[in-house]
């Protein structure tokens, strides 16, 4: 038990981060708390990938001497590659936030969808009292 | 050197590129864009078929991009499935490329038009990639491709609305991508490959693993996200209700299927269809899943008074068709959800692209708008006559050819529970498009001046006289299209033998066979 | 140690993040959080990541949410209007949310068992593809740095793709918010 | 800010080394960490410096709209070009090793140097771009 504990500890906190992210995702109200949740979410996946490729006693992988044991590279490329996913979808989430709120005059989920029922609302009494006539 | 040879990487490498030329040729003149765009997706269309062509004479073609061989490099691996895939999203966008310049000249602002189609370029490159690849991480990357044009895409539809159904998409398939990561993630720890086909053969003595299990629930949720099965479909019905219309009908016709496609690549492929049925009950979980969305898809779209969302409804319901076939693990069954991508493509497409017609010529998307339509719209309206009576699953269209299939299928396995559920779900969509096929010919045209039209301020103008009943179809230019997609709902439901033919050597090659 | 005590402040860092009422405060822990990311992955030998994450996590991003704080609202509202809203339904939201978290959570502490220890050099993963990039990157690719020749050259189509990610955020940025007249 | 005499000093003098080392990063992403991505992301930041000292519209006579907007897809371009040129000397794509460039080990050197632009020049251009479209005032 113990040594599975200390043996995986980073994947342990890759975890607990993961849920931290998720969590805000899905349970925050507020936009930007999802977005910034949506980070930390993407951040923990990467600290995952680097933590696989790590090697006891491995050096950063730039070649100097064939002798030497180095770290697998292959996290690292795949993992830059997700970091700059992860900035492109911050950048239209936070794009559409702004265009929400110049809209709306608000970032609360709740408080949206509750100009939005109020809307449709509306419309539908629009709708019917046009066919009543 | 033989071009046709680089064909694989050409396919998405010009689309690609061309994305970008659209946005410069836009800055300099924003009515090239519209021409490039038709002339790549033509232009792939016809390697596309060319590809599959190769792929039926000589059987899967393999490409490495810089001549490094697999596992080390990234494989493109073209063989009967994904060949058939390309060829029906490169047609289908196609079409709507065609079919796009009004509608877009009308629901885009005309400044916007070279960052919206240099979008849509990249949003068919992203689908075209996901299709065509053999390597999984690459998969990853264009799924996000696509995902982050589809955003965009969305948020632009005319309604506020389009803002909030865009922002939960992007939430959802974030963590459908980012689940899909961690997926590929475990099975990289296990295996230390990422190539599809690597993986097929690395993967067997391990599956029993519990990383293994780990990475194939996260594969199956996050795909379930990204192809909107049915309790995780919530974002797609805001999303299809307002985007614009064309982004509507591309989505709803390709971006769906392609999902299904990546589904069927991951269970079939990466994993081979022993893992499905005996180490876990994924085929139990989604043959269920499946059920229940054909039958909640039909009834949520009974409800519906917004036609495009209602289509959206009946499209959670359809995927579920898709989903069904590949449960079944029997060729028949397999073939009825193969061909049913094609299938759904073409009707879905017909009707998006209707309604975009309808929104185009009055600005109504509510369904008691279309009462008479058949005399103002007959061309549009006899298009969607077929589309509907295709998703009913009316003989001499192509939507029996795969309740067909299903059916005989579940029959084959033993499954004679499905065929009520095909039934009942047949029924029920004939329910909610007579009622709205009644209104378009037997009922009279009511004044369409409602609140609805108030959102489309700008469309006023185009809609004089809306209670005219004197014959005003859309442009020809949105109606060859529409009648296109609707004359091949009719020609594949008679000569089902050609698509049936490439479908059913794709299914016996995921099942294991040759 | 270091590395526990910098695992465990990201952890609250995390935590500190998302608590917050003031999105100001939150953004900025979240800048702090992706340096100290960065300096853990700089302990982990992932010196490109870390490289990476810290211009773009710590530097980018905050700018980005910056920017869209100085345009919209700088507080989380918790105030009147929300306050009002059903209080049940909300926490039965959270409560689904925590749900879903844990079993989500669950799962990957399951998948983590059978997983090869941290660090084990015996991993599958190390000896599969991996030891050509790692021995022939000079003559292969002429480049030093494995990752950029795995990078540039193995894997290079995928980084066409994500090059092509940033040009497709880009372009969607500006289809979003660029205003009609530009003088 | 820009009537502050000590940051405009300051940024003044910074701000040509910001750049220099945005083109050290990525000349040297052969030998240590770094790269085009860096790179453009460092180069980035430097105009992002200039607006925040001089304002909005200072930044954007410094870098255009326009010219964003090309480099935006240019360095994309340069990067898929290569790639296709690749096909024209008989490799498949991307495969720098057919280069005309000499041997194997010289043409692979190149062509990643030139993918390297490529992505240096599209971040550096998109995060400039996506920077100016979100630092808007919050009346527009």
């Amino acid at each position: 038990m113990i040594e599975i504990i200390i043996g995986k500890y980073n994947y342990w906190i890759y975890i607990t981060l993961m849920m931290i992210g998720f969590y805000a995702m899905i349970a925050k109200g507020n936009l930007i708390k999802k977005i910034i949740g949506m980070n930390i979410f993407q951040t923990a996946v990467i600290l995952f990938y680097i933590s696989t490729g790590k090697v006891w006693g491995g050096t950063a992988p730039i070649l100097w001497d064939k002798a030497v044991i180095y770290d697998n590279p292959i996290p690292h490329v795949l993992m830059l590659t997700a970091i700059v996913v992860s900035v492109g979808t911050t950048a239209v989430a936070i794009a559409i936030v702004i265009r929400i709120y110049k809209e709306y005059g608000t970032m609360e989920e709740d408080a949206i969808l509750e100009i939005e029922r109020k809307q449709a609302e509306e419309l539908r009494k629009g709708n019917t009292g046009q066919r009543e006539i | 050197m033989n071009i046709a040879e680089h064909f694989p990487a050409l396919v998405i490498v010009i689309p690609l590129l061309f994305a970008l030329i659209t946005w410069l040729a836009g800055l300099i003149n924003r009515a090239f864009c519209w021409v490039i765009a038709l002339t790549i997706t033509f232009l792939c269309f016809l390697m596309s078929f060319s590809i599959l062509n190769t792929v039926m004479h000589t059987g899967r073609i393999s490409y490495h991009m810089g001549a490094w061989e697999p596992p080390w490099g990234i494989e493109y691996a073209i063989d009967y499935l994904n060949g058939f895939v390309l060829v029906v999203v490169s047609f289908i966008a196609f079409i709507v490329t065609l079919y796009s310049r009004k509608s877009v000249g009308l629901e885009i602002d005309e400044e916007k038009s070279p960052a919206f189609y240099s979008l849509y370029m990249l949003l068919f490159t992203g689908l075209m990639g996901m299709t065509i690849t053999g390597d999984i991480f690459n998969l990853y990357v264009f799924i996000e491709i696509t995902s982050l044009s589809g955003y965009a895409l969305i948020a632009i539809g005319r309604r506020r609305n389009s803002l909030m159904a865009s922002f939960n998409y992007l939430i959802l398939g974030t963590i459908a991508a980012t689940f899909i990561l961690i997926g590929i993630g475990y099975l990289y720890m296990v295996t230390g490959s990422l190539n599809m086909a690597d993986l097929r053969e690395k993967l067997p003595p391990l599956y029993h693993s519990r990383v293994v299990l780990t990475a194939f629930g996260f594969f199956t949720v996050g795909l379930s996200l990204k192809l909107a099965l049915f309790p995780l479909h919530i974002w797609l019905p805001n999303a299809y209700t307002y985007a614009p219309s064309v982004v509507s009908a591309i989505m709803a016709a390709t971006s769906t299927k392609v999902g299904a496609y990546a589904m069927l690549r991951i269970l079939f492929t990466v994993f081979k269809v022993e893992f499905d049925l005996n180490v876990v009950p994924v085929t139990k979980i989604l043959l269920v899943l499946s059920c229940i969305a054909i039958i909640a898809g039909s009834i949520l779209a009974i409800s519906q008074t917004n036609i495009k969302r209602m289509l959206a409804y009946s499209s959670v319901g359809q995927i579920g068709y898709i989903v069904l076939g590949t449960t079944m693990a029997n060729q028949t069954a397999m073939t009825g959800s193969i061909i049913h991508i094609l299938n759904h493509a073409l009707m879905k497409g017909t009707l998006f692209l209707v309604a975009g017609c309808v929104v185009y010529k009055t600005g109504i998307e509510d369904i008691s708008g279309l009462k008479g339509m058949g005399q103002k719209m007959p061309f549009s309206m006899a298009a969607f006559t077929v589309g509907a009576l295709s998703m009913v699953g009316v003989p001499l269209t192509v939507g029996f050819i795969s309740k067909w299939y299903l059916a005989t299928g579940a029959l084959k396995a033993g499954m004679w529970f499905i065929l009520p559920i095909i039934l009942i779900s047949s029924l029920l969509s004939a329910i909610y498009f007579w009622r709205i096929i009644e209104g378009i010919y037997f009922a009279p045209a009511v004044s369409s001046q409602h609140s609805e039209v108030s959102t489309y301020r700008s469309l006023d103008h185009h809609n004089p006289h809306p209670v005219s009943r004197s014959r005003d179809d859309a442009p020809p230019g949105m109606l060859i299209p529409t009648l296109i997609l609707a004359g091949l709902c009719i020609f594949f439901g008679i000569a089902a033998y050609i698509p049936v033919s490439v479908a059913e050597k794709a299914a016996n090659m995921l099942l294991g066979g040759t | 140690m270091i590395d526990f005590i910098l695992l465990f402040f990201l952890v609250i860092c995390a935590i500190a993040a998302i608590r917050m009422k003031d999105l100001l405060s939150t953004v900025i822990i979240l800048g702090a959080y992706s340096l100290i990311m960065a300096v853990v992955w700089t302990r982990m030998n992932a010196v490109d990541v870390a490289f990476t994450e810290a211009s773009v996590g710590a530097g980018i991003t905050t700018v980005l949410l910056i920017a869209a704080l100085s345009r919209t609202q700088r507080g989380e509202e918790n105030g009147q209007r929300s306050q009002v809203r059903v209080q049940g339904s909300l926490n039965a939201h959270s409560i689904i949310s925590l749900i879903v978290v844990f079993v989500t959570g669950a799962v990957l502490v399951y998948g983590t068992l059978d997983m090869p220890d941290y660090g084990d050099p015996n991993a599958p993963s190390h000896h599969h593809v991996a030891p050509r990039y790692i021995k022939e990157p000079l003559e292969e690719s002429g480049v030093i740095n494995m990752v950029t020749a795995l990078l540039a050259n193995y894997r290079g189509y995928d980084t066409l793709g994500e090059t092509t990610v940033i040009f497709t955020s880009g372009i969607s940025v500006i289809l979003l918010l660029r205003r009609k007249i530009q003088q | 800010m820009k009537d502050d005499i000590i940051i405009r000093v300051i940024s003044n003098l910074l701000i040509p080394f910001i750049q220099l080392y945005a083109l050290y990063v990525l000349a040297h992403g052969d030998l240590g960490p770094g790269g085009g991505f860096q790179g453009g992301v460092i180069f980035a930041s430097s105009i992002i410096l200039y607006v925040l000292v001089y304002g909005i519209d200072e930044g954007r006579k410094r870098a255009h709209q326009k010219i964003t907007d090309v480099l935006n897809s240019v360095g994309v371009m340069i990067y898929g070009g290569i790639g296709v040129v690749c096909l024209f000397f008989g490799g498949y794509y991307l495969q720098y090793g057919k280069l005309p460039l000499g041997d194997l080990k010289h043409a692979s050197h190149l062509g990643i140097y030139g993918i390297e632009i490529g992505v240096e020049v599209t971040v550096a251009a998109v995060m400039i771009t996506i920077f100016f479209e979100m630092a808007g005032r919050k009346s527009d």
